[in-house]
């Protein structure tokens, strides 16, 4: 247990509280056991695995396509940035190229996913200060996303999108008929978040200075993302090592300066308002063209050529009984998740299911700074310092 | 593998329901405060159905009451591990009596395709059921669809919901061993 | 590896100063827009986003993947050859088939058998996909699934099929991605088998 | 007949009835009410419906059903007595909550006096400072109930309550002598009186509202402090101590809280009225009618003591609802910066008002 060297007040005895795992605070599934003195936390242990649900273990288990719909459930926030990432990796694996407009749906719909993580994120921060008020409007204005994304992939929240080569479907023309008056509205949700909480000196002083943690410790504990932005380090994958079209696109990198609870707030909030930029550049700049690139190695051939030909339906078979089949190696491959940099290292043995698929989870190292975060503080803090981490117990456990 | 057919309906002459049974048991069905249990990807749909966009609380149902003392119903919305197995089941101990559980999403209700060493393969292993709803996350409206459907059966029911430990009729491939 | 380009930086504004510790300006200014939302909901419910559901249905999108389907051919036969591509690609092993073969070899095998746990089921449509038959679908647009009983979600073959014969095929038109067979093969002379 | 108004006249049955409709007719009633309000106004300002489905036939009165479903659910569920609790406070802990939500209503008057018939359950000549002793007891539910629950967060929850109002009780005390000096008494049937006389020729009427316009503000903060509202509902802090010191109550015990809150908001409602909106009055309403510049409308005194009984009821609502919206509008404060404010900032800023006050009224006397 990892404790503080501040005195007790009074000499009081201390209390030992254990928050969690169904607490309103811990999301469901962490376990904080704290000592205080008074309402001081003076000794903090997390404890986690309360969602432990053996995601590397059925990766070993399944072809390397059944894993697209497991990576889904791993930041269940920003589901096709999970999907992608993963994606990529595999990509990287069998070398394969991607379509244009298949790499801008990609950035579009990633992005639309980092704004319905950001939203659901601070939406929580503000709930747990007792803005109810203002999750409601959030999750609200996630709502009109979650039906965009829904007219694309056919499903709300666990997508299974991306394919090896591209994606299982095209951006339809309705999504694009809808896509400008539902950001509109999120648009106009966020400023009244604003409005609500950003000068309102109540919800500024729960979360002013508290969980600070300084830039160098953040890089010590390996922290991406939001989280280390907030510190002022302007690390983003999407520009640090990119992928996808991200090159193409402008934005901007928000960065704090102190790194407490508020910047991570700020930041959050300024990272949806570049990603509704972005989305607006890519929808402009998406080319016409095949949503999905088939490669006989990868995945299934157009259904055209299964019903078709008899080449067609072997090279169907194959790739379903075998699994798609990449070449012996290993790669890392990285993106810009939600909560930050959201790695698939994969290893092949050349056989249709991986050797290994390990997650670089965002949130295991902000969970791992958590009792540094809180000593010291008071009990009330832990709630928006723990929300302000973005703790998903998916991709924190797998 | 046999022909399934639909659950047998409820016996009516079974239950002897007088007037006052319906009228209490009408106020039970409208004042359901709920425990969300929340662990994965279902609490986000917990939390799209409690939104304004679907709003739970025209059902009565309103109010997340963390404390297990003044819950009527348990939702246990996500997965549940061998590690959080017995954490569910002390709080549905702690709830007060009458209490009735619903198993959100196929995570909870059979263990979903987590068909492994960590995953209890449905939570009704571990504490009786009453509604199960389907889907990976099941939509807000299925979540309400079960929603009406616990109320029907607190209607017909009354307090005891399904007594005992649901038989687990489905002929599922068993990977795992009852715990 | 594309080469990384140089960031643009961008510091938020920490919000601070007097004003703000005065407190009242933000509550009065909280207050305007929650009694701008409360007098709209009351007065005219133009705000007011909510569906009532059981009563009003809101659109779902064509791709929606909801419970499954097996079609069937224009002579009402099973579409399914019980080739077991969606059982083998299915990740939460939810799907069952015993193939059979039809005495008279009108058709050369068939699902005896398929059964569909749809509480295991996490609608991935992985099976859509790898039906090389178009005999699996996922969209007859049933969204809502809950019961009491848990055998209520065992479906059947016949149970699949009855879906099949009640999906409004207007409402949700085929997807994209799985063609009819008819659509497929306009220049192909040879059917396939089945 | 002349018996029945014989009886009348008793002193006792006079107050009994009051009791009666004042207490039970209108402060209960209106805190059950408030229990379904809350829930459609806050349903009203998230952009929901909020609950409508509780029915009989085709009858849901915009659901209001769902009061009567709430109340018959929580009499039937389980009533459980923690391992390990102090048994008796315990199970007797829900009914010191209600005492000052209730006790206050004694010495509020709703209408002006019609002859000898006051619209006031008694008329103590301390009225004040009795609302002062009253409030403070309204720790102990709290308390009792935290500490006998033998439960941590409860405990927690207990801690904050007594603290709180403990402190809030300060400067609360302090920022209504201006008003005792303003007025120059205590009794609150006088204070409502001398709130109908007027500044400017009966133009502006002097409502404590007007001459005590920063202890207003300091008075309503701590009162919503006092009822344990938003954003100083730490304990019961839902985020992080779950419920508070309810935590292990349920069924009728755990109603019982709940209701208790609600009529101790009709209370604080009805103290704030009392005090800084003119109680009763209605401005330019004498006892025999409008007179308003010259110009003057001519009542009867039973239906000048229905008006005010109206506005008296009127403003009572609006700030009860008031306080339900300002909820769904703010965050709330962590606990030491409730003390914070309570001790560092309202405290010197009632002092101050005080110095103020009495400069004034030197100057103006």
């Amino acid at each position: 247990m990892k404790r503080s060297n501040l005195p007790l007040e009074f000499g009081a005895e201390p209390m030992d509280i254990e928050i969690g795992p169904s607490h309103p605070a811990m999301h469901g599934i962490t376990r904080l056991s704290t000592r205080l003195d008074g309402e001081v936390v003076t000794a903090v242990e997390v404890e986690i695995g309360y969602l432990h649900r053996g995601f590397e273990k059925e990766c070993e288990n399944s072809t390397y396509v059944q894993v697209i719909p497991y990576t889904d459930r791993l930041n269940y926030v920003s589901p096709i940035l999970n999907n992608i990432g993963y994606s990529l990796a595999v990509e990287k694996l069998f070398g394969l190229d991607v379509p244009k407009r298949a790499q801008y749906a990609r950035v579009i719909l990633g992005e639309l996913s980092r704004i319905s993580d950001h939203l659901t994120c601070n939406g929580a921060m503000g709930m747990e200060v007792g803005a109810m008020t203002v999750f409601l409007w959030y999750v609200k204005a996630r709502e009109y996303l979650w039906e965009l994304t829904e007219e694309v992939t056919g499903a709300r929240l666990t997508h299974n999108w991306t394919r090896f080569g591209g994606n299982a479907n095209d951006l339809p023309d309705t999504f694009f008929d809808m896509l400008e008056e539902r950001l509109k509205k999120v648009e106009a949700v966020l400023e009244e978040g604003v409005k609500m909480l950003f000068k309102n000196k109540i919800f500024l002083d729960r979360v002013k200075d508290v969980g600070v943690l300084s830039r160098e410790r953040a890089i010590e504990y390996g922290f991406t993302g939001p989280m280390l932005r907030a510190t002022g380090e302007p690390y983003d994958l999407r520009r640090a090592e990119p992928y996808l079209v991200y090159n193409e696109l402008d934005f901007e990198i928000p960065v704090g300066t102190v790194g407490d609870s508020y910047d991570r707030f700020l930041v959050r909030h300024e990272e949806m308002l570049q990603s509704i930029s972005i989305i607006r550049q890519a929808v402009a700049k998406i080319p016409k063209g095949g949503h999905y690139q088939h490669d006989r190695r990868a995945w299934l051939p157009d259904k055209t050529e299964v019903y078709g030909s008899i080449e067609g339906l072997i090279d169907h078979f194959k790739v379903i009984m075998e699994g798609s089949t990449p070449p012996k190696g290993e790669v890392y491959q990285a993106i810009e998740g939600g909560n930050g940099e959201l790695g698939f290292y994969l290893v092949s043995d050349g056989t249709g299911k991986p050797y290994k698929c390990r997650v670089r989870p965002p949130c295991f190292n902000f969970v791992s700074a958590l009792p540094e975060m809180l000593i010291g503080h008071y009990v009330g803090d832990i709630v928006p310092i723990y929300g302000s981490i973005n703790m998903i117990g998916g991709e924190l456990e797998r | 593998m046999g022909v399934k057919t639909k659950a047998p309906a409820i016996e009516q002459g079974a239950f002897f329901t007088t007037r006052l049974d319906a009228v209490l048991n009408w106020a039970r069905k409208y004042s359901l405060f709920q425990y969300p249990f929340a662990t994965a990807c279902c609490g986000m749909e917990f939390m799209a159905t409690a939104a304004s966009h679907y709003d739970q609380a025209r059902f009565g149902a309103e109010i997340p009451r963390f404390s297990p003392r003044q819950s009527d119903v348990l939702w246990v919305a996500g997965t549940i591990n061998h590690k959080m197995a017995p954490i569910v089941k002390r709080v549905h101990e702690q709830m007060a009596h009458p209490k009735w559980v619903i198993a959100f999403g196929a995570c909870a209700s059979s263990g979903g395709f987590y068909q492994n060493y960590a995953v209890v393969q449905g939570l009704d292993r571990v504490i009786p059921v009453d509604v199960y709803i389907g889907g990976c996350p099941p939509r807000p409206e299925a979540v309400l669809d079960g929603l009406i459907a616990l109320q029907d059966l607190i209607q017909t029911r009354g307090p005891t919901g399904h007594t005992g430990i649901n038989p687990r009729q489905t002929k599922e491939v068993l990977l795992l061993s009852r715990q | 590896m594309q080469t990384a380009k140089k960031p643009s930086v961008k510091t938020v504004q920490r919000q601070g100063g007097f004003l703000i510790d005065l407190y009242l300006p933000a509550i009065i200014g909280g207050l305007r827009i929650t009694l701008r939302h409360f007098f709209r909901n009351v007065i005219t419910q133009s705000d007011v986003v909510t569906i009532s559901y059981p009563e009003q249905k809101r659109r779902i999108s064509p791709r929606w993947r909801g419970r499954h389907r097996l079609t069937v051919r224009e002579d009402g036969f099973i579409k399914c050859v019980a080739c077991y591509m969606c059982e083998t690609v299915c990740p939460a092993k939810c799907i069952h088939i015993e193939a059979g073969e039809m005495p008279d070899k009108s058709v050369e095998k068939y699902p005896v058998v398929f059964d569909i746990d749809e509480l295991r089921c996490v609608f991935c449509g992985l099976c859509v996909e790898a039906c090389p038959k178009d005999a699996i679908r996922m969209d007859t647009g049933i969204y809502s699934m809950a019961s009491t009983e848990r055998v209520t979600f065992d479906y059947t073959r016949n149970m699949l099929m009855d879906a099949h014969a009640k999906t409004d095929k207007t409402k949700f038109p085929s997807t994209p991605l799985p063609l009819t067979q008819e659509e497929a093969l306009p220049q192909s002379t040879a059917k396939l088998a089945g | 007949m002349d018996m029945i108004l014989d009886i009348l006249t008793i002193p006792l049955v006079q107050a009994v009835i009051k009791i009666l409709v004042f207490v039970l007719g209108f402060v209960m009633a209106v805190g059950t009410v408030l229990t379904l309000m809350e829930r459609k106004w806050m349903s009203a300002v998230q952009d929901r419906i909020g609950p409508n489905r509780a029915n009989i036939g085709k009858f849901t009165g915009h659901g209001a059903l769902h009061i009567a479903a709430d109340g018959v659910k929580s009499l039937l569920k389980e009533d459980t007595v923690p391992a390990g609790a102090d048994r008796f406070l315990y199970l007797i802990a829900p009914l010191f909550s209600y005492f000052p939500a209730i006790l206050v209503w004694a010495v509020i008057p709703f209408a002006g006096p019609i002859g000898s018939v006051t619209f006031q359950i008694t008329d103590i000549n301390t009225g004040l400072v009795f609302i002062f002793a009253v409030t403070s007891l309204g720790v102990y539910g709290a308390v009792l109930g935290g500490y006998a629950s033998n439960n941590k967060y409860a405990l927690l929850g207990a801690i904050r309550t007594s603290s709180q109002m403990l402190s809030y009780e300060v400067f609360l005390g302090l920022s209504l002598i201006g008003i005792f000096m303003v007025y120059g008494t205590v009794q609150v049937s006088k204070i409502v009186e001398l709130q109908n006389t007027y500044w400017f020729d009966g133009l502006i009427p002097k409502w404590g509202i007007f001459t005590q316009p920063l202890a207003f503000f300091l008075f309503f903060t701590g009162m919503l402090a006092e009822a344990k509202r938003q954003p100083f509902d730490q304990p019961e802090g839902e985020s992080e101590i779950i419920a508070g010191y309810y935590l292990e109550y349920s069924g009728a015990r755990f109603s019982a809280y709940m209701l208790a809150e609600y009529v101790s908001i009709v209370a604080v409602s009805a103290i704030t009225v009392t005090l800084f909106f003119g109680g009763y009055q209605i401005p330019w309403l004498f006892p025999d009618g409008f007179h308003l510049l010259g110009y003057s409308l001519a009542l009867p005194p039973v239906v000048v003591a229905l008006l005010q009984a109206g506005s008296f009821i009127t403003k009572t609502l609006i700030f009860c609802w008031l306080i339900i919206i300002i909820r769904w509008t703010l965050p709330r404060f962590r606990f030491d910066q409730t003390m914070d404010l309570g001790w560092k900032k309202m405290l010197p800023l009632s002092m101050a008002n005080l110095v103020v006050t009495a400069l004034v009224l030197l100057l103006t006397a």
